[in-house]
């Protein structure tokens, strides 16, 4: 092996670094105690992300010869990428260079500028004896194919399909529910423009269902999935309709003619009725009906085939089975959206317990021109108007014993229930609110549309609903009490109905499909972004990509604009054809295997594979997202991880421990 | 060489038990040709000698030596820097030389507390409280017994080694390959392997060579042997909640203990490249440990009975903790 | 006087906490050591729980805003948490966990100290501290002599009115005339001696 | 006159979670003691106990391990087997005369930067109170008079 | 089955039907109640208002003098503040060494000494609905309350703040059970947790008597014959000082307030005398009689209007 040529390069950043540590001297230090590490070269600069300090660190790789590279700067991740770079641009493998965070780590946590030079030595040492250790690198290249699986047909889903199908790449669209729409579907309108949600969800929809390049598999739900980036091997259930689809002409004969009514707790939120034959509305795409095995008649008792009699295309077909499809694709985007959050879970505000409090997605059916009561607002009864309407804000989020969270949409979803309320009925609105959170494009200028409308909005998180009178004027009225914050008085509202704008949450088997498509979750149970900030429509497995309200709470253009990212994204690794994966990865040694299997199940990704035949196990690159935990598992020591090595990370701990707390002479005497 | 040709050849045993020695004479009539081709210049347990005809010796006349035992007193110590010093090759011979062993087990207590064990327990009759002293004046004169070192230290420690053959004792099927190998070599027909290689064992563990059915591994309860009454015969140890140090240990003795129903203890020592054997049996078995409740993980735990004295039987003082490597850089 | 052992609270000179804000000094008093007031996002859910909440000066939350504001002269001469029942239904309403009960109490063991508490709240001060007198004598309660002294002190004409009631209690068997003892009333009260020494200093 | 013990405390942080709160504890200038230096691994459960004995036999007096809260690993689960394996390793290096104490796993996630910075000061504060380690010496001597001693259990 | 028993300082006399119904039924049941051995106050809601340390200590000797006599089980408390004191107290021991210290150190001047979490406390009400077998309840049953309307009053203090884990803040339903297995109807009861004004009678009367008035108002409202309470201090408020609302509000409410275990008694075959129910104030006999022999035909519920929306129910 050629002798190890290390160059260190200690940043002022400014006085950021500097007004704490003596820079010069931990350069200094470092060529003159570092010199059997390797080290030939120890540099300060006063920026060395500046093209300055870059050229810096290339003109010493060619001219000193250098073949490492430690730079003592900031946190590797803010510019550990830049580094890597410019050492490659000289010539050097970049996983050859390697950074030491003194100014996270130290000069801005940190006082006692002795105490800190003396850790930040410390650190350059742990660095240039870890690179020392560092081997050359190459990226892993994998091929995408072309591709790509979206799971869930709500709008986000929709977007990114026809973004991907419409750039000319075959699209698989899988939806759990008999027809695409999501929950954008259930609305009449959408704030703050106040479109009908149908008129610009549907001719979206029928693009979908007609799409020469995607594949829609409603009534049909991911069950297994397998590969890596660029090669996906995704099983899907496609779950039996008892229909002949190719018979069927979507005429609904069976739907009228089925005499089994029973209420719809999905699209209709629990307010109305459908059949055991259904389709959940009219423009559902596809336009098929499905039959609710569970409930048919004919399932349960043996007899009635009501829809097969009437059938005008013989298309029903009881004997019908689930069907397995397996498909390959380079790429996949979930866009499985967001449950309500089951406001009987805050007992105090009276939800199925008090008829006249009503849900928010209730609400939405029952303002829906083809939902239930048609389009009137009424009570429970389901004839009289109310006369005065209150409107719960946050039921069920920025709540500790509910959802720590704020769902983010129901501030403009109470202004567009206040507004309906109001055009509709007439009625007298309360708003109730903690804090109005308006910062969408038009989104306050609907709040000050609604206040013109003499809505009253009431500064106080509703403390209960009760139907417990105290009073005559309370006698059979709901009572909102609360405290108006703004007067710093306890109020009691006598109301005819209220609406509680209930919290978004994620579906709820988010854990269970996380697990299978090998992402992660948040602690409250939405998907986890690879970086919150740069890269929301990442996740932390390659080729996995979400979008919509999957990943949190987010408003019909948010969501939209998730999926067309997502899919952008996805296009572009299409259109690059293979992809450069970071080599951080684990390898077993074949030699050293003995095939006792102790990392076999340790994988979340499932890389790992043992061979039966020859009884050792194998990590496979592209699956391995280079966690180490196999690494350090293996009993045999067999198992290797680049980048982070035992021989890397042990000569990193012994370079840290070399010096002690403080210098001796500098050591404070109490 | 000696005056019949011959290479001279030595083998001793420091803290130790002697089991290697038998592994040695277990080679049977390969014992002959070993004869042919070797004279014995000291070989305490075999034939007569004494120290100063070791003395008397040039620099490199031996050429083999195995050395089992670690070091526990400075006799021991004196011994191994004599034999290096008149030895080409230096084998560190079986577990104690290599490791430790159950010698080694006795750096967990200090000093005191072993002569304590020794010298003052019920079963012995020491009314007096006489404890060994290394200098003793008599009428005669002073007289010396080897002095008792804080800490036993493994061959490695103390002098350069250049081969390693692991084992409590060594397997005799790999005393007899190596010494057909050493033969092979003194006549020219052989080289010999890179200085510091481990001789006479696999490159893999002891599940390499284990007959026994494995699975993917999820542990629910950790047991020993004397609690169970029926194991399955056929399924790895392991997996039915039996603490076999099989997986990080180095193979080469055909895993005749969990073959036979005896999970591993781990006399082979760890795989290679391995720097510390305790932790690899903690970071393997604490990986499948089907648990993410902290307190049923700690109840699991519970069914490992002495975490130390099991991941360390042979391994302690070569560990990292118990003045292993790390401990005597520089030294 | 109000009680034998309110008198003395009243008379321990407060402890030199002046660097400390009021709220640090909350956070100390309440059980758990925090009081969790600086997650307050102040939605009212307690004031608009709290059954006495009208005859509160200040609502809960209205009061939490002053103890983040430092007004703790004001905030100690509030009413407010000597209306408190301690019925807990705010705590467990409270969407950020605010130990609003707690709170409550440390504010009246500061009044108490600091004196601050009006003499309109006396009344409770007073209720207090005539419990204490009692269980400190027998080691339970005694509730006739603690209904007549307290109405005498304090509401001389409720008393007359309340005479019938208490009549009641007796013809009934509710009430006895004569307290009970514990039997290891002297180590008990060590003990409670102790537990005083140990108490806040302020 | 005896300077003060200033305990010297390796710390493995996982890179996603807690490196970037060390990182966020930097950024918004939160200062904690200066007697804990850390090493990046890609995940806790990339925890090798051999690194801890390391840090322990080359002069380290406590080592504190990083991670993701359960349930938020980057690695899905991985976590969880550095929890095992944590205290797994505690309960092996007791007998070998470590205050298992010494050795201490916290979860941070990268939004907690307070938390970090005032579990490392509580670390740091706890292995000043255990006193030194000096493992090499200890070790050597094997001398039971320095072997760590475990506080008393607590008095019912 | 053995329980240690906390009596509290009401039940020895402003409440001791509660008591003594308590221990008749717990006979019948075959449960022991074991008295802590020289229990003291709870420290109601006064001590802590004027000392922690000391309010923490007198639910601390009350735990350690349990604790001596742990082979008895569990220590049960009839009166929810009395439970709530001790668990608090145990609690916040656990939750801080230093209080727990402190505590100990002043127990040591009695002797005593208590390690939190050692002891675990329950109310009354949870030994009837939760421990004993349903089937064993109604198995004792000699007369079934046909046709009694009974609004279930829980009060604050046994639901909240919870720290033994309560199913449901605002509408539990052990109570509603044990109630329906006597054969009584239950009322829906929604303000069944509110405050009955605790000590405010004490302090500011009006304050006292509104929060009673809602109480009495909802339950009458609802049409309940009687009220049922598991707290001393519930009781009292409700019922001795209902003459009071009347006449403070000029209202004529007229409803009983008894405890469960003297409903319990009832059903159970004991003489209402035996149960101590003749010592409220509100004489409960006229309400007693209209027990029926057989259970009342429960009117066939309305069929919803072909209108009405359907309702997802709790």
């Amino acid at each position: 092996m050629n002798k190890k040529r290390i160059g260190v390069y200690v940043c002022h950043c400014g006085t950021n670094i500097a007004g704490v540590v003596d820079v010069e001297n931990v350069a200094k230090w470092a060529l003159e105690e570092l010199g059997e590490e390797g080290v030939v070269v120890s540099k300060d600069n006063k920026f060395m992300c500046s093209s300055v300090g870059q050229e810096l660190i290339q003109t010493d790789i060619e001219e000193q010869g250098l073949n490492r590279v430690v730079v003592a700067a900031c946190s590797p991740h803010l510019h550990e990428k830049t580094f890597r770079t410019a050492s490659e641009r000289a010539g050097l493998n970049p996983y050859l260079c390697e950074m030491a965070s003194i100014r996270e780590q130290v000069s801005w946590v940190h006082t006692d500028k002795a105490i800190a030079t003396q850790k930040a030595k410390a650190m350059v040492a742990g660095a240039v004896r870890r690179v020392a250790q560092h081997e050359p690198l190459e990226p892993i290249h994998v091929p995408i194919n072309e591709a790509t699986l979206v799971v869930g047909g709500g709008i986000a889903g929709i977007q990114a399909a026809l973004e991907i199908a419409n750039a000319g790449h075959p699209v698989y669209l899988v939806e759990r529910e008999p027809s695409i729409g999501g929950h954008m579907a259930q609305f009449d309108k959408t704030f703050p423009t106040l479109d009908c949600a149908a008129c610009i969800l549907t001719p979206r929809m029928s693009e979908v269902g007609m799409h020469p390049k995607i594949d829609l598999m409603t009534w049909s739900e991911v069950e297994n999935v397998d590969g890596y980036v660029g090669n996906f091997n995704v099983r899907i259930r496609k779950k039996s309709r008892f229909i002949n689809l190719a018979d069927c002409n979507g005429c609904g004969i069976c739907e009228q003619k089925c005499p089994v009514k029973i209420v719809d707790k999905n699209f209709e939120a629990g307010i109305g009725y459908r059949k055991a034959i259904y389709r959940p509305f009219d423009q559902a795409i596809p336009n098929y009906p499905v039959l609710d095995q569970p409930n048919c008649t004919y399932f349960i008792k043996g007899t009635c085939k009501a829809c097969e009699k009437f059938c005008p295309t013989g298309a029903i077909n009881f004997e019908k089975e689930d069907e397995l499809v397996n498909v390959e694709v380079g790429n996949i985007i979930l866009a499985t959206g967001y449950d309500l959050y089951d406001t009987k879970k805050i007992p105090q505000y009276g939800f199925g317990r008090l008829p006249n409090v009503f849900s928010s997605l209730e609400f939405e059916r029952m303002c829906n021109a083809a939902g239930p009561t048609s389009g009137e607002i009424v009570l429970r009864d389901g004839v009289t108007k109310p006369k005065s309407v209150g409107i719960v804000h946050c039921a069920g989020s920025r709540d500790l014993n509910h959802n720590n969270y704020c769902s983010s949409i129901c501030c403009m979803q109470s202004l567009k229930f206040a507004h309906l309320v109001h055009e509709r009925t007439g009625a007298t609105i309360y708003n109730f609110y903690i804090d109005m959170r308006t910062p969408g494009k038009d989104y306050d200028e609907f709040y000050q549309r609604v206040l013109e409308e003499k809505t009253f909005f009431i500064r106080g998180k509703v403390s209960e609903i009760s139907d417990a009178a105290r009073n005559e004027e309370e006698e059979g009225k709901l009572v909102v009490q609360v405290e108006d914050t703004l007067l710093g008085e306890q109020r009691r509202i006598p109301l005819d109905m209220v609406i509680l704008s209930a919290a978004l949450v994620p579906k709820a088997d988010s854990g269970d499909v996380a697990k299978q498509f090998g992402i992660s979750c948040s602690s409250n149970g939405w998907f986890s972004e690879k970086h919150p900030k740069l890269d929301p429509i990442s996740t932390m497995t390659e080729g996995i990509f979400i979008a919509g309200c999957a990943t949190g709470p987010k408003d019909i253009p948010a969501s939209v604009s998730q999926g067309s990212a997502a899919a952008a994204r996805v296009i572009s690794y299409i259109e690059t054809g293979v992809l450069a994966l970071e080599p951080i990865r684990a390898t077993v040694s074949e030699e050293n295997c003995s095939g006792c299997r102790i990392c076999n199940d340790l994988c979340p990704y499932n890389a790992i594979v043992f061979h039966d035949e020859t009884m050792v196990s194998e990590i496979n690159h592209a699956l391995c997202q280079g966690c180490g935990t196999c690494v350090a598992a293996c009993p045999a020591g067999a198992i290797s991880g680049t980048g982070f090595s035992n021989e890397q990370i042990l000569a990193q701990v012994k370079g840290l421990l070399m010096l002690d707390f403080a210098e001796p002479e500098l050591e404070k005497v109490p | 060489m000696s005056e019949n040709g011959k290479p001279k050849f030595a083998m001793y045993w420091a803290a130790s038990c002697g089991g290697c020695e038998i592994a040695v004479l277990n080679i049977h009539e390969k014992i002959l040709d070993f004869d042919a081709n070797f004279e014995v210049a000291f070989w305490p347990v075999a034939m007569d000698a004494k120290y100063k005809d070791v003395e008397a010796l040039e620099d490199g006349e031996i050429l083999l030596t195995l050395f089992n035992g670690g070091i526990r007193n400075d006799e021991n110590e004196h011994i191994a820097k004599l034999l290096r010093q008149k030895s080409q090759i230096m084998v560190a011979f079986g577990s104690c030389a290599n490791e430790g062993c159950i010698p080694g087990l006795a750096n967990l207590s200090p000093i005191e507390s072993l002569f304590e064990t020794v010298y003052n327990t019920v079963s012995t009759e020491n009314e007096e409280g006489i404890r060994p002293q290394s200098s003793y004046e008599m009428p005669e004169g002073t007289i010396h017994i080897p002095e008792m070192y804080p800490v036993l230290r493994t061959l490695d420690q103390v002098i350069d080694v250049d081969y390693y053959m692991p084992g409590c004792p060594p397997e005799s099927h790999q005393v007899a390959a190596v010494v057909d190998l050493v033969i092979s070599v003194v006549k020219g027909e052989a080289v010999l392997p890179p200085k510091g290689t481990v001789i006479g064992a696999g490159n893999s563990t002891v599940c390499d060579e284990c007959e026994r059915t494995r699975n993917v591994k999820k542990i629910k309860k950790f047991v020993r042997i004397q609690d169970i009454e029926r194991f399955d015969p056929e399924i790895c140890l392991l997996e039915q909640g039996l603490i076999c140090n099989g997986p990080a240990t180095l193979s080469g003795c055909m895993a005749k203990c969990p073959t036979s129903g005896a999970p591993c203890v781990g006399c082979y020592g760890p795989g290679p490249r391995v720097l510390d054997y305790g932790a690899r049996m903690v970071a393997a078995l604490a990986s499948v440990i089907d648990s993410r409740d902290p307190v049923e993980i700690e109840a699991i735990l519970d069914g490992i009975v002495d975490p130390a004295g099991t991941f360390y039987k042979f391994n302690l003082a070569h560990s990292l903790l118990k003045t292993g490597k790390a401990s005597w850089n520089g030294n | 006087m109000v009680s034998d052992h309110v008198q003395q609270l009243t008379e321990i000179q407060e402890a030199d906490f002046e660097k400390e804000s009021f709220l640090d000094e909350i956070d100390r008093s309440v059980s758990s050591g925090f009081s969790g007031i600086i997650n307050c996002i102040q939605c009212g859910s307690c004031s608009g729980t709290c059954p006495a909440s009208e005859d509160m000066t200040h609502t809960p939350r209205h009061l939490f805003a002053m103890i983040a504001s430092e007004q703790r002269d004001e905030v100690l001469s509030s009413n407010t948490f000597w209306y408190c029942v301690s019925c807990y239904q705010c705590v467990v309403r409270c969407p950020r966990e605010v130990k609003i009960t707690d709170i409550m109490y440390a504010l009246k063991r500061k009044a108490i100290r600091s004196g601050l508490y009006l003499d309109s709240d006396s009344i409770s001060v007073g209720f207090s501290g005539r419990f204490l007198d009692y269980v400190e004598d027998y080691g339970r309660s005694f509730e006739f002599g603690l209904a007549t002294r307290h109405n005498l002190r304090y509401r001389p004409l409720d008393a007359m009115k309340m005479a019938p009631m208490g009549l009641g209690m007796f013809r009934k068997g509710r009430m006895d005339l004569t307290p009970n003892r514990i039997e290891n009333l002297k180590e008990f009260q060590k003990i409670l001696k102790k537990a005083r020494e140990l108490g806040e200093t302020i | 006159m005896t300077k003060p013990f200033e305990p010297m405390i390796i710390g493995f942080t996982c890179n996603w979670c807690s490196y970037r709160a060390a990182d966020l504890a930097g950024t918004s200038r939160k200062k904690y003691p200066p007697n804990i230096r850390l090493v990046r691994m890609m995940c806790s459960g990339r925890l090798d106990p051999v690194f801890v004995l390391e840090a322990f036999s080359g002069g380290a007096d406590g080592v504190m391990i990083t991670g993701c809260h359960p349930g938020e690993c980057h690695y899905i689960e991985q976590n969880f087997k550095a929890l095992r394996r944590v205290l797994l390793l505690k309960r092996t290096i007791e007998p070998l005369g470590i205050n298992p104490q010494r050795l201490k796993l916290v979860w941070a996630s990268a939004s907690e930067g307070n938390l970090f910075a005032k579990e490392v000061e509580t670390f740091i504060g706890e292995v000043r109170d255990l006193g030194p380690l000096n493992w090499q010496k200890r070790a050597m001597r094997n001398d039971l008079r320095l072997v760590e001693s475990l506080p008393e259990e607590v008095p019912v | 089955m053995k329980y240690n028993y906390y009596p509290g300082c009401s039940l020895e006399r402003n409440a001791h039907s509660y008591h003594d119904s308590a221990m008749a039924v717990g006979t019948k049941l075959g449960i022991e109640f074991v008295e802590v051995e020289d229990w003291n106050c709870c420290g109601a809601t006064e001590y802590m208002s004027i000392d922690k340390i000391s309010a923490f200590t007198l639910s601390g000797r009350n735990l350690a003098l349990a604790y001596e006599q742990k082979e008895n089980g569990d220590l049960v408390a009839p009166c929810s503040l009395c439970l709530l004191n001790l668990q608090k107290s145990d609690h916040h021991m656990q939750e801080s060494q230093e209080l727990a210290n402190n505590v100990n150190t002043s127990l040591a001047e009695g002797g005593l000494s208590y390690k939190p979490g050692s002891v675990q406390s329950k109310h009354l009400l949870d030994v009837f609905a939760k421990d004993i077998d349903e089937n064993e309840i109604v198995e004792k049953v000699e007369k079934f309350l046909y046709g009694l309307k009974i609004a279930p009053y829980y009060g604050c203090l046994s639901s909240r703040p919870g720290f033994d884990g309560r199913e449901n803040f605002d509408f539990p339903l052990r109570l509603d059970n044990l109630i329906s297995l006597l054969g009584a109807d239950v009322v829906d009861f929604p303000l069944k947790t509110h405050c009955c004004g605790g000590h405010m009678t004490q302090i500011s009367e009006p304050t006292a008597l509104e929060l009673i008035r809602r109480l009495l108002k909802n339950a009458v409202d609802n049409h309940a014959d009687m009220i049922v309470t598991i707290c001393p201090m519930c009781q009292l408020n409700l019922d001795a000082y209902q003459d009071s609302v009347n006449k403070y509000f000029k209202t004529d409410f007229n409803i009983p307030v008894l405890y469960f275990t003297q409903i319990m008694g009832v059903a159970f075959g004991f003489e209402p005398k035996e149960m101590g129910i003749w010592q409220e104030f509100v004489n409960a006999k006229e309400v007693l009689a209209k027990i029926l022999d057989e259970p009342p035909k429960v009117p066939k519920e309305k069929r919803a209007s072909k209108t009405a929306l359907p309702m997802a129910k709790v």
